[in-house]
């Protein structure tokens, strides 16, 4: 029952990045927001592994990994205005 | 499956969410963008190993420690270096 | 109130905040970061329905791959210029967006949803070469719909060709992206390798091991590896083309052996599914690669 | 054994590679492939008037897990039409050097063999889903056909088509997940169980609505004209004639499907397709350039065979639906011949503002002529194949006192002769009115096209007995 | 709301705003995105359909269920799902929709590319 708990304290992780990006003055912040958001969706899925006991959640957690990644690279490559 | 591993696992995740939350608190709070990088990477690093770890604790099967190594290992670099990346970009042109 | 349904309630409110966030954020960057979070958040919500296939390749192309396209648009197109509707318009679409939405969500509720299909799937699981339903159906009972997908691919990269918009160069990352490069893209690799071969009886195949190599693909370009060198974009778009080639081919081979097309002979379909699996991971891969690059000559900011 | 009904949904997507891959040896492909295209549709013919239709399975899995190509009456007709008019588009394609600049591997001939591909698949689909993935990639071919010339107007046309294309695929995915949601199957053999419950009626006015978005069904028609205005002469003669008609032949094929039950979805286009035919006119007898009236004359057009599938009633006991296959045939031979005609009037002239037509020093030419039987095949004036649709759709409702569609037919009538007279009066210069050194035209492969396709609608008028023996082996 | 409401809420949402800032914005890169959150909404209308065939037939417990088992635990090779938390566990969902789905998200990527290069194109005739 606790990791059920866990699961949803990492979602409300991940949710609990909206205010910066939202808010976020300059660029950077929001692109540092949905890093976040990655990262805490990332640990979503591993809690949900953990919950379910199905070990075939954590190649998914590394799939998203690898992808989270490539975004933030694109973030930053191509985010705000080009110099 | 020894009450230690599932005790000591589930103390790991909870810790490693923690992290997250703060992260997300700090992300929010602090004033400046900087500062702000400060807190995000830390959730990358320490927050995911630990969730990682937690998980890698509770599973029975030993199979499931290498996916989740490299997933920790992944986002530890990953957000490392994102995090530079924004701080230099933010150098270079403060408004962008 | 159990844990898991908090838990789908705080999903399911993510999801409508993010694309809400998505839609009327004023800074192009807001918008397309909101845009990826639902994204990823949709892909959780397929989790929990129960469609891992789905989450991996939502997450791979519908927030990714989607969202590096709006990134380069959102560049090239500027800051938005929309002036807002009139109060008395606005006001009208949203009542009758939220009439229409409340009468599907009855329709859609309501249905009875005895679906055919899971005990027709189950029976023909056997003999259909592969241990995952969702690649028995994508690539053995319903494969003619798969291969018309591939050629809306193709057909996609054959207008990009015909108009072939300005390049957009990503900004210079400093040196610390060569190292970063070299670390995310084998793994990438490596992931898209393992999705392609445990496609057969676990999550994955084709489709999500295609998009994982095209973000390895993509990681590289925006590291600063110049795409635009003739020889390299000839080669990709040959590889690209290849992969409806290799499926129709197979088509029709298999008609010629066995009589119906697309009709694997019994006892090879698992050998045939893999061969085709493998020729369209590297052309979707290829394929979407250069649909984010593009063709154009004249480079622009 | 490999049957003719695999070879056309998967030869012309291996000759569009082929293209694509060598574009310097483009134009001989595509026009190979387009002409074994039109021998495997004429087998296909000869095989259904032989032995009647046939359903073969794909991958040896029957519906509803399979997909099922049904070879039958109304298929093969529609396959045969989009291989005669691409065949005589492809000939006037070949003649010009390809439209656009000279892309590195897009360009003309592979998108038309992507087209080709998607409407014989679509043609031959039993499977609400397949149409939808065979609408995207005639939605995706045509923008590209479109945007061929890279002018403004047209990549704005080209943009405003795509999304509208999208939206339209995207309603008639709705419609595909409600059927699914409520028959818990999406082949067309489930369109009967869905039109009883009051959820299956709403999912097949989804999917319809979708089909009205693709099809420039009235009031959802505003992204066709500019697109078809402002596109090459081949691409908008392949827009209008063939491209627009499948939205009307999957309408056509629910109505099949649906019988009794779907009675309100026909009125509803009855009187859709009443509308776009006043509304079509209106804006044909208003238009300035020669282009866009043939472009408004396509939405009078098809509204025209909208309202001929909405007034044919329960497809079971009365045969008017043949009317209005027989209607799309003409409309497509007809106005391939025009906008063909058209894009010649066009290069002879150097513009296409009606008002200056009936220029002194000009001699009319093959394009004009072509012109003028293409507009008497529209205006449905015996013999040609128009008038033989009208006359048997008119019989059948004389037949049911239904006086208001009669009504509604003749007016449609007169107004298309109303505004292609606008065009073709200007076009018949001679004797006084052309100045003594006036020159005629010099022949071009477009006029042998234009002039090919104009005829043909007056041949098939003679020889409908065709069209209507083939109908007769569609399954309903 | 009871639990298999909530998706199907949710898909409905989404295509309500999306078709709500489709009749309200003219913004070229703003109604892209808005008909891909429309596509994404319609997706979770089917899926949730097809997660509820699942939920009748476990109900019943008929040989559906045994047989499209859970490929979830079956891809970890172990045979009986773990009980540790019961709650997140779901059987796996109708395959044919979780097929269309696929196919209609990489339908979209294409069109969405294709729709960015011609307003890269139409952008770029204004830049330029």
């Amino acid at each position: 029952m606790m990791l059920e708990f866990l699961a949803l304290g990492a979602l409300l992780a991940t949710l609990a990045s909206l205010p910066r990006l939202i808010l976020g003055p300059r660029p950077a912040d929001r692109i540092a927001a949905a890093q976040l958001a990655g990262t805490g969706t990332i640990a979503t899925i591993i809690l949900l592994g953990a919950a379910t006991g199905t070990p075939a959640l954590y190649d998914m957690a590394l799939v998203f990994a690898a992808l989270a990644a490539v975004t933030g690279l694109a973030f930053v490559a191509l985010g705000g205005r080009s110099s | 499956m020894s009450l230690v591993a599932t005790l000591l696992g589930t103390a790991m995740i909870a810790a490693g969410v923690g992290f997250l939350l703060f992260a997300a608190l700090g992300l929010w709070r602090l004033p400046d963008t900087l500062s702000r990088l400060h807190a995000l990477t830390k959730a990358d690093t320490a927050g995911l190993a630990l969730v990682a770890l937690g998980a890698a604790c509770l599973s029975d099967t030993p199979a499931a420690l290498l996916p989740l190594g490299l997933c920790a290992l992944l986002v530890a670099v990953s957000g490392a270096t994102i995090g530079h990346l924004i701080a230099r970009r933010l150098m270079r042109r403060p408004a962008a | 109130m159990s844990p898991v349904v908090l838990f789908d309630a705080a999903l399911a409110l993510g999801v409508l905040g993010c694309a809400a966030l998505a839609l009327t954020l004023r800074d192009r960057t807001g918008t397309v970061a909101a845009f990826m979070l639902t994204g990823l958040l949709v892909a959780l919500s397929w989790l929990r329905l129960g469609a891992p296939d789905v989450a991996l390749a939502e997450a791979a192309i519908g927030a990714g791959l989607t969202g590096a396209l709006f990134l380069r648009g959102a560049r090239r197109l500027g800051p938005l210029r929309a002036r807002p509707p009139a109060p008395a318009q606005a006001a009208a679409a949203a009542l009758g967006a939220a009439v229409l939405s409340a009468a599907l969500l009855w329709a859609f509720a309501t249905a009875p949803a005895e679906s055919l299909y899971p005990p027709r799937v189950a029976a023909a699981l056997e003999d259909s070469g592969v241990s995952n339903p969702v690649t028995a159906v994508l690539l053995n009972f319903r494969a003619w719909d798969t291969l018309l997908e591939i050629a809306v691919l193709v057909v996609a990269l054959l207008l990009v060709m015909t108009l072939s918009p300005p390049r957009v160069i990503p900004d210079k990352l400093g040196a610390l992206v060569q190292p970063f490069a070299r670390i995310v893209v084998p793994v990438a690799v490596l992931v898209a390798g393992h999705l392609l071969w445990q496609g057969a009886e676990a999550p994955g195949g084709a489709f999500q091991a295609g998009a994982v190599l095209a973000g390895a693909g993509l990681a590289l370009v925006l590291g600063g590896v110049r795409v635009d060198r003739r020889v390299l974009r000839r080669a990709l778009t040959a590889l690209a083309l290849a992969g409806l080639a290799v499926f129709t081919l197979a088509a029709l081979a298999s008609q010629a052996v066995t009589g119906a097309l697309l009709g694997y002979p019994d006892g090879q379909a698992k050998a045939w599914i893999i061969a085709i699996e493998g020729a369209l991971t590297l052309s979707i891969a290829a394929t979407l690669c250069l649909l984010f690059t593009g063709y154009g000559r004249r480079s622009a900011r | 054994m490999v049957t003719e009904t695999s070879l056309l949904v998967t030869l012309p997507f291996l000759a569009a590679l082929a293209a694509a891959a060598a574009p310097r040896a483009a134009a001989t492909l595509g026009m190979a492939a387009t002409l074994a295209n039109a021998g495997f549709a004429a087998l296909l013919a000869r095989a259904l008037l032989a032995d009647g239709a046939r359903e073969t399975s794909l991958g040896g899995w029957e519906a509803p897990l399979g997909i099922t190509l049904r070879a039958d009456g109304l298929a093969a007709l529609m396959i045969g039409m989009t291989a005669l008019v691409g065949s005589a588009v492809a000939l006037q394609a070949m003649g010009r050097p390809a439209p656009g600049r000279p892309a590195p591997a897009g360009g003309f001939w592979p998108l038309w063999l992507a087209t080709l591909g998607a409407m014989n698949a679509l043609f031959l689909s039993d499977d609400l889903f397949n149409l939808y993935v065979t609408f995207e990639i005639l939605g995706l071919s045509a923008v590209g056909l479109t945007a061929l010339t890279g002018s403004r107007r047209a990549l704005r046309a080209a943009f405003d088509y795509l999304s509208a294309g999208l939206a339209g695929s995207l309603l008639l995915l709705l419609g595909v997940a409600l059927a699914y949601a409520e028959a818990g199957r999406v082949d067309l053999a489930a369109v009967p169980a869905l039109v009883e419950t009051m959820r299956g009626r709403i999912a097949l006015a989804l999917v319809l609505a979708g089909l009205a978005v693709k099809a420039a069904l009235f009031p959802l028609h505003f992204w066709m004209p500019a697109a078809h205005a402002n596109a090459a002469p081949p691409a908008s003669a392949l827009l209008s004639a063939l491209v627009v008609k499948t939205a009307l032949y999957v309408a056509l094929r629910l109505s099949l499907e649906g019988g009794a039950g779907i009675a309100p979805a026909r009125a509803a286009l009855a009187v859709a397709g009443s509308g776009a035919m006043l509304w079509g006119a209106w804006n044909a007898l208003r238009a300035e350039r020669l282009k866009l009236l043939v472009a408004h004359s396509t939405v009078a057009q098809i509204g025209l065979i909208a309202l001929a599938l909405g007034v044919a009633g329960n497809p079971a006991d009365s045969t008017l639906w043949q009317a209005a296959a027989l209607l799309m045939l003409s409309h497509a031979l007809a106005k391939a011949a025009m906008f063909l005609a058209a894009g010649r009037i066009a290069e002879e002239l150097g513009h296409d503002r009606i008002s200056g037509l009936n220029r002194t020093e000009l001699r009319p030419g093959a394009a004009e002529f072509a012109f003028a039987i293409a507009a008497v095949s529209l205006i449905g004036l015996p013999p040609t194949a128009g008038f033989v649709g009208k006359w048997v759709l008119i019989e059948g409702l004389i037949a049911r006192e239904a006086w208001i569609w009669v009504a509604l037919v003749m007016t449609g009538t007169v107004l298309s002769a109303a505004y292609l007279s606008r065009v073709v009066s200007r076009c018949l210069r001679g004797g006084p009115h052309v100045a003594p050194g006036a020159r005629r035209p010099a022949w071009h492969m477009g006029d042998v096209a234009a002039l090919g396709l104009a005829v043909g609608a007056l041949a098939l008028g003679l020889a409908s007995a065709l069209p209507f023996a083939l109908l007769e082996t569609t399954l309903t | 709301m009871t639990p298999d409401l909530i998706y199907p809420a949710a898909g409905a949402g989404l295509i309500g705003l999306a078709l709500w800032r489709l009749a309200t914005c003219g913004d070229t890169l703003r109604r892209i995105m808005a008909l891909n959150v429309l596509a994404v909404g319609i997706a979770m209308l089917m899926l949730a359909a097809g997660r509820e065939t699942l939920m009748l037939a476990a109900g019943r417990e008929t040989s559906t269920l045994a047989a499209g088992r859970d490929t979830l635990t079956r891809a970890a090779g172990q045979d009986t799902p773990q009980t540790a938390g019961a709650g997140f566990l779901q059987a796996a969902a109708d395959p044919v929709p979780q097929a269309f789905v696929l196919t209609g998200i990489v339908v979209l990527v294409a069109v969405t590319a294709a729709l960015m290069a011609l307003a890269e194109r139409l952008g770029a005739r204004d830049g330029d």
